[in-house]
């Protein structure tokens, strides 16, 4: 056990996995860099997340190539139909349009159109969300994990801190279905304890990092720490929550959301993502369908404006929901 | 070219492995002529795209492959499955929508597959395949098995922007993909020289940096050939490599195509001219290598093989629709 | 006004629009056939929509295109952005995948990221849903408004019947921002009245088909017919229902949905495509948000299982919600 | 080649068109030297792609183009932006996110624009521009109004299936697009030779049915003399055409990329040997076409524009929150 990084603890898990199994291999663009030119895995990797992965297990694990996503995750897809076990770097998750057919026509419908007889075990490795300040602007700030959830064949994974991030890493290389690894940029440099040797945090199981009687909350992603932190400061107001990462969104742990909401009477959902078709709405209607009759206020969505991530500093702070936005919604299913 | 017994021998075409070729390529077309009917006549119902007139390109290429080595196909997919080995009753029974089907009735015809066989499956998206196969014919190259990795493609996909990327990321990773493009002038309804802006595919795709060959598809013994040539280059390790094979269908896009694109005769002409199995039953009889009696009897044996597999899978078993969620790892 | 088809409507808008605006093309794949062999402008696209329009407006009008969706978006977006009126059409709206860049990334953030100072009017045309009986498989049957739904910039519109398609496609061509027109294929041959001149269906005013008492149904494109046969038939047991098309999901009429569950109190939501992050989710978590005080039952979502679309004629009918599903849910919340 | 008076005259290249010309590489130059100070000094956050040794590129290119014609960038499209004549304070603002910025703030550096000036954006997507230009060129077709429209890509971005779809559907409807690819030798950190399989990339993109020239695009006369023939091609309805060139960047990939994927030196020798601005100034100096006080005119106006410009940025008006939801069509 030791304190590592979300980034860390990522590479850690691919590096731990790629030594144990010599099937897994990455897959993507500048992943070492210098390729090419000088010093080939002089970089590792454009958010620095596969660092000393070439060094350590070269050009044949960790395999470097053109801009052309859609060669790459059909790259995977063909891999791993053939029994390997891909990570492919997608870099930004914004740029999944390129290669949309892919994910969604391809490896998602595979086991199942095929009869159940072939399995096809990708990670798809994402960097999502918006970075408040840091200006990366509408096509460089998206977390378009709520996309990927509606996807019938595809396992999405939100991991919200660095423990999660390398037991869901693990599950999702053992895993044999295609799994869309989300990692949240603004969590990169955040750290704590995280145990050195290899552990699986099973999908579809969620974490509840607070527990409380009044109010269930639900938050994916960065938001999950935002979450707590509104809940930390209304414990002075005498509000107390649960507050539910649910890790996986596909699949979802609906139990667990429910037996809270069943408890507390009232639901917040959090997500960063516009309200459209999203997460937010999802759970939401879970719960009016499934916990309806313990309902004691209005369900709230907290989520981004129903517009593209603006570039401005004040506009990108006001696009991610803020831990006041939180606690207010909070506060009102409360009055 | 004519082909003679001193070809055959120089290619190593012995009686098996003619009775093997011309078996392939019977089975397919009397699969499809058999589908064909059946749409007719309302027995079969959806769309279907038939692979008749360019059964040689499947066979030629296919009849090279061994174990280790995979396809990936297209919409136009019965054929190369057929070509490579899936089981003709379980294929039947999946147009059919059995849950016997060798999808379990869940693919269809645009999803005819057997992975385990090496046949990564029939695809709905045009441009689709590539990518997939330069992945398998990577993780050939990672296991340092020699195995050789194929799509096909027609001459309307390889204007898609996947099917450019594959053979570029191909020839980067220098991996045993062997491309084939099957020109049978049309995407739909549309010609391949207005599609295709170039004059000359073969020399735009060879520009991707890899060895690139044209031949008449309708004649098994020239695709054979180059594809044995083309299919040993990738296997010893070269890289990527192209094969173009020009053949007619003698079916519109689909079932229930009008074609009123074609010009007249044209399928007549193809029909007549360009039929591969007419014209390898010819070169049999000049160099006697089968004999009539040989290919009447395979012929036979393919009638018997379809009629039976039409019969079983008018008679498969069905789905219970409340089994809809298995196989997917999830269900709500 | 004389009875016409859905898909003759969508024609007849198409033509009207071009005769009236030099500005308005279509662009895509096989929208005439016989482009480099015989008799250009003999299949009139692959659904029969665009029939007569190159005999009509020519091959400046109605430019045909190789297989490169990404190309064709592009160019559309392009085009517009230079002051046209393209129409693209996808064909099999699962092609998306191919092209979803251009759709997502680029024609969706023009007008925010440029500074509200340039507009990009493309009309994407995308054959959308299942066909019971059709076998058409996992990879055409795809009703993807769900999705496009969910991203900022884009308008999303689902018509109904054939005198929604002629009015909607009017506006859309009309709008000044990018629209995704999905058109049910199961509903082409469907016809109606429809009126011969031109005239518009404003976006985000949904119809009411059905006026009732004690059920709200909001029911999408193909479903709609269903969720009126459905209430149609509840009629003889006494329960009445309002029926709901908001004809367009983004933007979606919220308040005639909200002003409905307010004097029901009961809402089902009816949608062909599998139920995660979909608009029987965003409906749903309309309602539990802003009509909550007023819902005496569950919320109820009628949709496709979390499965592609089987190929076999059992598991695809299965697959696409039946009016009898539909009743059921509806006796359900009266019980 | 060396420029000579002759030569000068021959390109039709005047004072004023001089004058225009190395004022366009200038404000470039100083724009990104200046974003890079101040994002090492803390003022500017972000991230940012340079455009510096690069502007021969731009410069030679656009001063070709009127009123009708569009230009589409990168990611790294300041350059792009300032030789087709974006509003620099504008731009500048923009930098900072203010709500009087070229796009009110909310487009930022990877996504300057300006449409009615014919600058279709900046784009943060590698192989999104191509595309969007084929469709503005075919608006150009349709209206008869003899304008070209060019597209800047990376030699990186090549490989991206979007370019080649829109190269062949250029050459399908034969519309006036110049496709001008930036070879600055790397894709981020990866080699361009890694990056393209072909040896030739000219070859590869001319096989797709149009002229292509390959050009030093640290030579503002070499690229204004190609790119003057490349778009009077186009210009004249023979349809698409391509343009390579060759210069490389000054600075990382982005500001604060450590570039340890660089050779020792390279920088250092691109900056002597190979920048447009002085390769530019001693030319003026072999020809007398511009004197050194015109030189230093123009670099003494263009410091002060950009001084002020940042300036302005720095006390630029900045938005109300509030008013996140303005230019979408519907707010929720
Ligand atoms: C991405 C995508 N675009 C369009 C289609 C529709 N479509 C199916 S087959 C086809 C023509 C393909 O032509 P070609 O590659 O020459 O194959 P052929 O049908 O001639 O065998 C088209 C456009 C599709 N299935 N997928
Ligand atoms: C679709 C997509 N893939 C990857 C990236 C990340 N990316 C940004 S710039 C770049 C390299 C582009 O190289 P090149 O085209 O040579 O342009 P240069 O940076 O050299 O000007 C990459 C990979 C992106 N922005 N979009
Ligand atoms: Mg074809
Ligand atoms: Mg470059």
């Amino acid at each position: 056990m030791s304190v590592k990084t979300y980034r860390e603890a990522i590479n850690e898990a691919m590096r731990q996995e790629m030594a144990a199994d010599e099937n897994v291999f990455l897959i993507g663009e500048d992943l070492s860099g210098g390729f090419g030119c000088e010093n080939p895995g002089s970089m590792g990797g454009s958010f620095g997340v596969t660092t000393g992965l070439y060094d350590e297990f070269g050009a044949e694990r960790v395999v470097e190539t053109p801009i052309s996503e859609s060669a790459i995750m059909g790259a995977a897809a063909g891999a791993a139909l053939m029994g390997k076990r891909p990570i492919a770097e997608l870099m930004f998750g914004d740029f999944i349009g390129v290669c949309m057919d892919q994910v969604i026509n391809q490896m998602a419908k595979f086991r199942y159109m095929f009869g159940g007889k072939s399995t096809c075990p990708v990670v798809i490795r994402l960097a999502a969300g918006g970075i408040s300040g840091s200006g990366a602007g509408p096509q460089h700030s998206q977390s378009l994990y709520q996309i990927m959830t509606s996807f019938p064949g595809l396992k999405v994974v939100v991991p919200s801190n660095a423990y999660e991030a390398k037991g869901l890493m693990i599950s999702a290389i053992r895993d044999d279905d295609p799994v869309l690894f989300f990692e949240i940029k603004a969590l990169y440099e955040e750290s704590c304890e995280v145990p050195d040797e290899l552990y699986e945090i099973p999908f579809g199981e969620a974490a509840m990092p607070r527990e409380g009687n009044d109010v269930t909350v639900v938050a994916f992603g960065q938001m999950v720490g935002r979450a707590i932190e509104a809940v930390d400061q209304l414990a002075a107001e005498g509000i107390s929550c649960d507050v539910i990462d649910p890790r996986t969104t596909s699949p979802m742990d609906n139990e667990v959301i429910l037996e809270s909401v069943e408890s507390t009477g009232r639901l917040i959902v959090v997500d960063e993502s516009p309200p459209r078709c999203g997460l937010t709405a999802d759970v939401a209607a879970l719960a009016a369908e499934h916990a309806f009759y313990s309902l004691k206020a209005p369900i709230k969505q907290v989520c981004a404006p129903h517009t593209p991530t603006p570039f401005a500093t004040e506009l990108e702070m006001a696009h991610i929901p803020s831990v006041e936005k939180i606690a207010d919604a909070i506060r009102d299913v409360m009055s | 070219m004519a082909t003679s017994k001193a070809r055959l021998k120089k290619l190593g075409l012995d009686k098996a492995k003619l009775i093997s070729a011309y078996r392939s390529m019977k089975t397919i077309r009397e699969f499809e002529e058999r589908i064909n009917t059946e749409v007719n006549n309302g027995r079969l119902a959806g769309f279907y795209h038939l692979y008749s007139g360019q059964e040689a390109n499947a066979a030629g290429v296919c009849e090279h492959l061994g174990e280790k080595d995979s396809i990936i196909s297209t919409h136009r997919g019965h054929g190369h499955c057929i070509a490579r080995g899936a089981n003709v009753a379980e294929m039947m029974l999946e147009m059919w929508g059995s849950s016997d089907g060798l999808c379990k009735g869940r693919g269809g015809t645009m999803h005819v597959a057997d992975v385990n066989k090496g046949i990564l499956g029939a695809n709905g998206i045009v441009g689709g395949g590539p990518p997939i196969s330069v992945g398998a014919a990577l993780s050939g190259k990672m296991n340092k098995d020699n195995s050789v990795h194929v799509s096909f493609s027609g001459d309307g996909s390889v204007n898609q922007g996947t099917v450019f990327e594959a053979m570029n990321l191909a020839v980067v990773l220098q991996v045993p993909a062997l491309f084939v493009v099957e020109d049978n002038f049309y995407g739909e309804f549309t010609g391949r020289d207005y599609q295709t802006g170039c004059d000359d595919l073969r020399a735009r795709t060879e520009a991707f940096g890899m060895p690139v060959k044209k031949v008449d598809g309708s004649d098994f013994f020239e695709v054979y050939e180059t594809a044995g040539e083309m299919i040993e280059y990738c296997r010893s390790g070269k890289g990527p490599a192209g094969l173009i094979l020009e053949a007619g269908r003698f079916h519109g896009h689909f079932t229930g195509d009008p074609e009123p694109y074609r010009p007249k005769g044209e399928v007549k002409y193809l029909r007549k001219e360009k039929d591969p199995l007419k014209k390898f039953a010819a070169d049999m009889g000049k160099t006697d290598a089968l004999s009539a009696k040989d290919l009447a009897q395979i012929d036979d044996e393919v009638m018997a093989l379809i009629d039976e597999a039409v019969d079983a899978a008018i008679a498969g078993p069905r789905w219970e629709p409340s089994r809809i969620n298995e196989d997917v790892y999830v269900s709500y």
